[in-house]
Formats: C-alpha cells, structure tokens, sequence
C-alpha cells in the first residue's frame, strides 16, 4: 500500500536521537510513549498512525527546517516514489477537480476506508466563485493562467499533489498520492481544475 | 420532563427586555441518524409570554427554529417586580412553564 | 390533538390567571391564544403556499419593516435574526425561511404592550432569503434580507 | 519496495549538529500584562474574512444569550445532587482550591493534585470527583463522554458549571510544581509532533499568525493571544449542531481531523497538551463559557 512507517536505518535513528540535549529528548520520548498508551484505534485509523516514517521523525527533529544537505536527499528519496500515470496524460477532468477541492473528507476515523476528498479550499484560494477558502497554503487562482499550460508545469502540479514534500521536505501539505488519499484519476482532475485554459480557475 | 428555562427580563428605558433560553432538540423529522432511520419530529409549536397574567406574545413555532432555541420580545406598560411567565408547548404534548420578576 | 395540547397549554401557562381569562371569554379566536398550530402553514412546502396559509397572499413591500441578519453565516445551524416592525397597529409578525422545507419559522401574535419586535435564531438550510411579514390593522406588509450560507473549516 | 527514505551515515551525521525543536526550553511565559502582545496584534489580524467579521458582528447578540446557560444551570443542579451509587453529592469535591470551593478552581486548571499525585484538567478532575465520591464508574463516563443527539453528558454541564464559577478571573495556571512543567513540556512536543497519513501536527494548523482553514480563523496556540482565544471559547456552545462542548471535545476531534488515532477521554495526553496551552494564556482574563461557531 502506501509508505507508511518506514523506519530510518538503525544507525540514523541512533544519532538523530543522540542529537537533542537529554531534557528535549526525554520530553519528546515522554510525549511519544504517552500517545502510544493514550490512544485507540477507531475506524480505519489505526494506532500505526502515531510511528513517525522518516520524513516526520526529520520535520519533527529539526522544527521543520532541516539541514539543507538532508533536506535534498530526502526530497530526491521522496521524488523518487512519484508514480506518474502510465498512459502518459497529466489532465482530467476540471469539474470533477473542483468537487475534489471542495471535499475535505477522508481518512479520519469517522471515514470510510477508500473516499477521500483533497480539502483543498481549506488551505488555498483557487475557483474564484468559492469565497470560504483557507490561507494556510498559496492562492492558486489563475494558477495555469500564471505560470503557463505547458507539460512541465502540468507535471509540476501533478507531482507536488502526489507529494508535496518533493520540493519542500516539511511542507505542511499532505502528500496526497503517497499516503492513497488520492487515487490517480483523482490527482488529474486536480491538476486540471488548475490547468485546463477552460477552468475557472484561469478564467 | 423538560429541563427549566432561563428567563431574563430587566427594563430598559420604557420597556421590558424579555429574553428566554430553552432547552429542546428542536428536531425538524427531516434528519436521519447514523443508521439511516429517520429521527422522528420533535419541536416546540406554541410559546406563550405573559406579563402579569396578561398574554403579550403569542407564538407559533415551527421546525426551522435552531436547536435549544433563544427568543427575545420588549414590552411597553411593564415595570420592574411585574411576573413574567413563559411557557411552551411541543408537538409531542411535552410542556414546560417557567417565571421570573422584572428587574 | 391540537385542542387538546392548547388545553394543556392554558393550565401550564400563568398559573390560574389564564384560567380566568378564558373565564372572562378574553380567549376567543382572534384573539390571546386563539390560534391553534397552524399546520398547514407549517407543512407547506413553499413561499406561495405558506403566504397563503397564514393569509398574506398578497403584501407589499414596506420599509418599515426591519430585518437585521448576518450577511454570510458559517453554517445555517444557528442564524441570530431580529424583526421589527415600525408600522402602526402591528399585531403579528411572521418570519419564512424562503428556501427552506418547511419556509414558515414562526409567527408572533402581539398584545397587552408587546412591542412588534422579536428575536430568534433560525436554521438555513442553505443561502436563502428570509422574509417578514407583518400585519397590521388586517393589512400584510413584508421585507427581506438575504443571509448567504458558506461552507464552513472545523468549526471552532 | 524500495525504501525512498535513506538517510546515508554522513547525512545523519550533519543532522546531529542541528538545534532540536525543543533544545531551548520554553517556559511559559509569567502573568503579566501583555502589552507586547496586544501591540503585535494588527499584523496577525491581517487575514479578517466577511465572514468573520459578520461573525463578529454578532458575536455580542450570541454571547448576551447563549445557551451555554442551560448547561451551567443543569450543571450546578447535578454538582449539588445526591447522585450515583454512594448517594453523595460533589460539594466536597476538592478542585485544587480545597473541597467545595469551585469559585476561582476553573482558571487554576490543569494543576498538580497530591491525593493522585499527577497533573489533571477541570474534566478529568470532575470525572475523578464522580469516580470517588459517588462512586460513578470511569469506563462508564468514558463511553460516550461528548454531547451528540442522545443528550449531553453530566461532566460536561458539570464542567460548564464549574467553568463558569471563574468567569471574569485570569487564568493562572500553575507552574511550580516538577509535575506541571513536566506536563508543559510534554504538551509542547505532543503539540508539535507530526505523524498519520497527512503528516499534520496541532501545530500544521494552530502554529503561526494570521492562517484560517476555510473561512475559519485559526487561533496561533503557541502564543498567549492565541491560546486565550483558544481558552476563552470552551466550555462552548457550538452552533453547529447545538451542543454543548468542552475542551475535551476539541482536543478529540482535533485529533480526529489530524488523521490520528482516538486519543483516551480525560487521558494524560489531553491533560498534557491543555496544560502547555493553559499555561501559555495564563495571565490574561477567561470570559467562557463561550460560544462557537
């Protein structure tokens, strides 16, 4: 399935924690085995949700701004695991895009496995009709009208939904086709509410 | 039995400020529970507010009032001390009848 | 039903005073308590059919009327909205939901020094014109506002 | 599968050099007026919506009748009751200020109690006061602990109650004792830590300035202006539905929206992270039971 938990080599793991002053460390170990003996499994969110993978035990180290050497490796590693579509298109459907965007279901335990929504208003401006957006993340309207319709930009958009973490190792942003929030299909439709020239996004 | 009200009257200038709290599900029927089945109506339909033993507001209600629903109403002619009485009715027969003083 | 639920009212409300007031005849129709729950009011399930059932099929348009709302709710669970009505002789104000299921919220009837004033807080099920209407002297008068619903985050 | 994520030795090398989050320990910061704080203001205020103005607007009409009301009404009834299987009622209920006294016990919490010797909130020590006075059993309370259709739960009228008997005073939550600095400290990594499938924190969304989520602003827990917001609001009547909620209902559906597992009701994590949160607002004036959206 998806990359959840994947440990950091042992002695990585090792120095990363020899890393902290012991008070910082002890609270941190403190925290993480509270959580661990505090929290249930509920629905499709399981306890294994609560292990770092290596990423977040980097972000989580490092106040979200790792050294720039590891930062680079991390994000080539993370690029890595982009799987882009096999017959090549980039684009879906705008419509169903916008419904995507505006969904902010999925994955929380009271969800049903498999439907998720990409909650994108809730952090960015991108259809200029829907005035209750979020600003955690940029605005994206006229996104293609911006930055252009061409395919690098299309590949653009479409990795950096499938992890964002590519070109910003602690990103706040989900990555969504590497957790499968997201399937395929869906990521397109997102990349066309963002870049079809017919979108009323770029309008 | 329904739980009390929270009734507030204070005159301001020439007329009471009547304010009510009340304590109900205000359900419209409209909704479905977590199994699918339709949670039945359940609503107040008559509220009455009297000053006095005089009624000053007559009120029917229907399904679009919000859950534990707030009412506000000012009176001309009322003085502090006066007795306000606010009762209410649901479509289940279940009532209710609080009062309290001008103040 | 219904006669039977008002009778419970009037021993519930104020005690033995509404027990002498329908003893001294105050509580005809059209009057104090009069009215029984309006029904088909309540289930009409338009503007036109719940006007008609309250008797306001035809109201003009009055300044006079006031409806304070919230431009934009967050969600429509609990939508404050004041009405009042500077027409003189007002006796009863009503308030409809106008996209609502059921569009009639509530109707007030006014005596005894009541103001032609009232305070609610309403469900909207989605962005919809609230109307008012008030009536005076036998007459219908109405004005509204429109509240838009957004789609709301966590919710504080 | 391929492991993506391989950190070689050199790379973790460099990585130990670096501050940890937490190396500079944060202490909350003492009572005194936050006159910084209130100059700061304008610049995180940038980001005010239609929406949150026309709240605003309304805010006053809400708080001057809200049903929050009900709930403390129904809550002081229930503290004073004999109740439960010992027939006892919860007036010797000690909330930190000595049995009986709830004036004053709500803005104090989380605090230190030496008969458990551990940290707790107001609901948890509520729940403890129903578990060992009246002998209430804590599974029990625990089943379904948050307001819903099926009604609302005594602890929460009862925390509402309790939480109003301190309208008005500052919050004060203390910090001498090994145990509450412990239970900050705690909170602040629980607060900052980012796992589940989204990678998101508390602090992905409640971590900087002047950020809303759809229209919604997003109090900056990490700061005494937000975190007293944050404070402020709970117990709170919630709009949305009609329920009457506690702090403890927005640390649970918090986590929920995280993509996390279900944290335990009147658990130490809770406790943990209200008391980092508590503590960070100290100082400034609690005027719940609120209102929310």
């Amino acid at each position: 399935m998806n990359l959840r938990n994947i440990p950091l080599s042992g002695v990585a793991m090792i120095t990363l924690l020899a890393a902290a002053p012991s008070h910082a460390q002890d609270y941190r170990a403190k925290a993480i085995t509270m959580m661990k003996h505090d929290f249930h499994a509920k629905g499709i969110a399981g306890m294994e949700r609560l292990n770092e993978d290596g990423l977040q035990a980097v972000c989580n180290r490092s106040n979200n701004k790792p050294p720039k050497g590891i930062a680079e490796q991390m994000e080539k590693d993370e690029a890595a695991t982009v799987k882009l579509p096999a017959d090549g298109k980039l684009m879906g459907d705008w419509k169903a895009g916008e419904k995507i965007a505006q969904a902010g279901n999925g994955m929380t335990w009271s969800d049903k496995p498999g439907v998720a929504g990409g909650g994108c208003y809730n952090c960015h401006q991108i259809g200029p009709q829907e005035t209750s957006f979020g600003t955690i993340g940029p605005s994206l309207y006229k996104f293609g009208k911006t930055r252009g319709y061409g395919p690098d930009n299309q590949k653009y958009a479409y990795t950096k939904i499938y992890d964002s973490k590519i070109t910003n190792l602690c990103s706040s942003m989900p990555r969504f086709g590497h957790s499968g929030a997201l399937n395929e299909q869906q990521i397109k439709d997102l990349v066309a509410l963002l870049m079809d020239p017919s979108s009323p996004v770029n309008q | 039995m329904a739980d009390p009200m929270k009734i507030r009257a204070q005159m301001k200038g020439d007329a009471a400020e009547i304010r009510v709290l009340m304590s109900h599900p205000m359900e419209t029927g409209q909704r479905k529970d977590g199994a699918g089945k339709i949670i039945p109506a359940h609503f107040i339909q008559s509220l009455i507010v009297a000053v006095n033993g005089k009624t000053v507001v007559d009120g029917q209600i229907g399904t679009s009032v919000s859950r534990n629903p707030v009412f506000g109403f000012k009176v001309k002619g009322a003085k502090a001390g006066d007795k306000v009485v606010v009762s209410w009715v649901d479509n289940t027969g279940d009532k209710r009848s609080d009062e309290t003083a001008i103040s | 039903m219904d006669m039977l639920r008002r009778t419970i009212l009037k021993g519930a409300s104020a005690g033995g005073v509404l027990t002498v007031a329908l003893a001294a005849g105050m509580l005809k129709p059209g009057q104090v308590l009069a009215a029984e729950w309006n029904k088909s009011a309540f289930d009409a399930k338009d503007l036109d059919g719940a006007l008609k059932a309250i008797g306001a099929g035809v109201a003009a348009e009055s300044k006079d009327i006031v409806v304070k709302a919230p431009d934009i709710a967050e969600n429509g669970a609990v939508v404050p909205i004041d009405v009042a009505s500077n027409i003189p002789n007002t006796s009863e104000l009503s308030i409809l939901v106008v996209k609502n299921p059921f569009p009639l919220s509530t109707t007030f009837h006014f005596s005894n020094g009541a103001v032609p004033e009232a305070a609610v807080r309403l469900k909207l099920a989605q962005t919809s014109v609230v109307k008012v209407i008030a009536k005076a002297d036998g007459k219908f008068y109405t004005a509204q506002k429109e509240v838009k619903v957004t789609v709301g985050g966590c919710g504080g | 599968m391929k492991q993506p994520i391989m950190l070689s030795a050199l790379a973790a090398l460099s990585l130990a050099t670096m501050a940890p989050q937490a190396a500079a320990e944060e202490k909350p910061a003492a009572g005194k007026p936050q006159m910084k704080q209130m100059h700061a203001r304008p610049t995180a205020k940038a980001a005010v919506d239609p929406t949150t103005a026309d709240f605003e607007k309304f805010r006053a009409v809400m708080e001057d009748t809200n049903p929050a009301e009900l709930f403390e009404l129904k809550g002081k009834e229930l503290w004073k009751q004999k109740r439960g299987p010992r027939n006892a009622s919860l007036e010797q209920c000690d909330l930190g200020l000595g049995p009986g006294v709830v004036k004053g016990a709500y803005v104090k919490m989380p605090r230190y109690f030496a008969d458990v010797d551990q940290v707790m909130d107001a609901e948890r020590r509520i729940v403890h006061c129903m578990v060992t006075l009246q002998g209430f059993k804590a599974e029990d309370l625990a089943k379904k602990p948050f307001s819903s259709d099926a009604g609302t739960p005594d602890p929460v009228s009862l925390t509402t109650y309790v939480a109003a008997q301190s309208r008005g005073m500052k919050l004060a939550i203390p910090q001498k004792n090994a145990k509450e600095r412990e239970a900050f400290q705690v909170g602040r990594e629980i607060f900052n830590y980012r796992a589940g499938p989204y990678d998101f924190s508390c602090a992905t969304c409640h971590g900087e300035d002047g950020k809303r989520i759809r229209t919604q602003v997003l109090p900056n827990l990490s700061t005494k202006e937000g975190a007293i917001a944050t404070s402020q609001g709970w117990p709170g009547y919630r709009l949305t539905g009609g329920f009457m909620h506690t702090i403890q209902w927005r640390m649970n559906d918090c986590f929920r929206q995280q993509r996390f597992p279900e944290p335990g009701y009147v658990s130490d994590t809770i406790t943990a992270l209200l008391t980092y949160m508590g503590a960070n607002a100290s100082g400034q004036v609690y005027n719940g039971p609120g209102i929310k959206r």
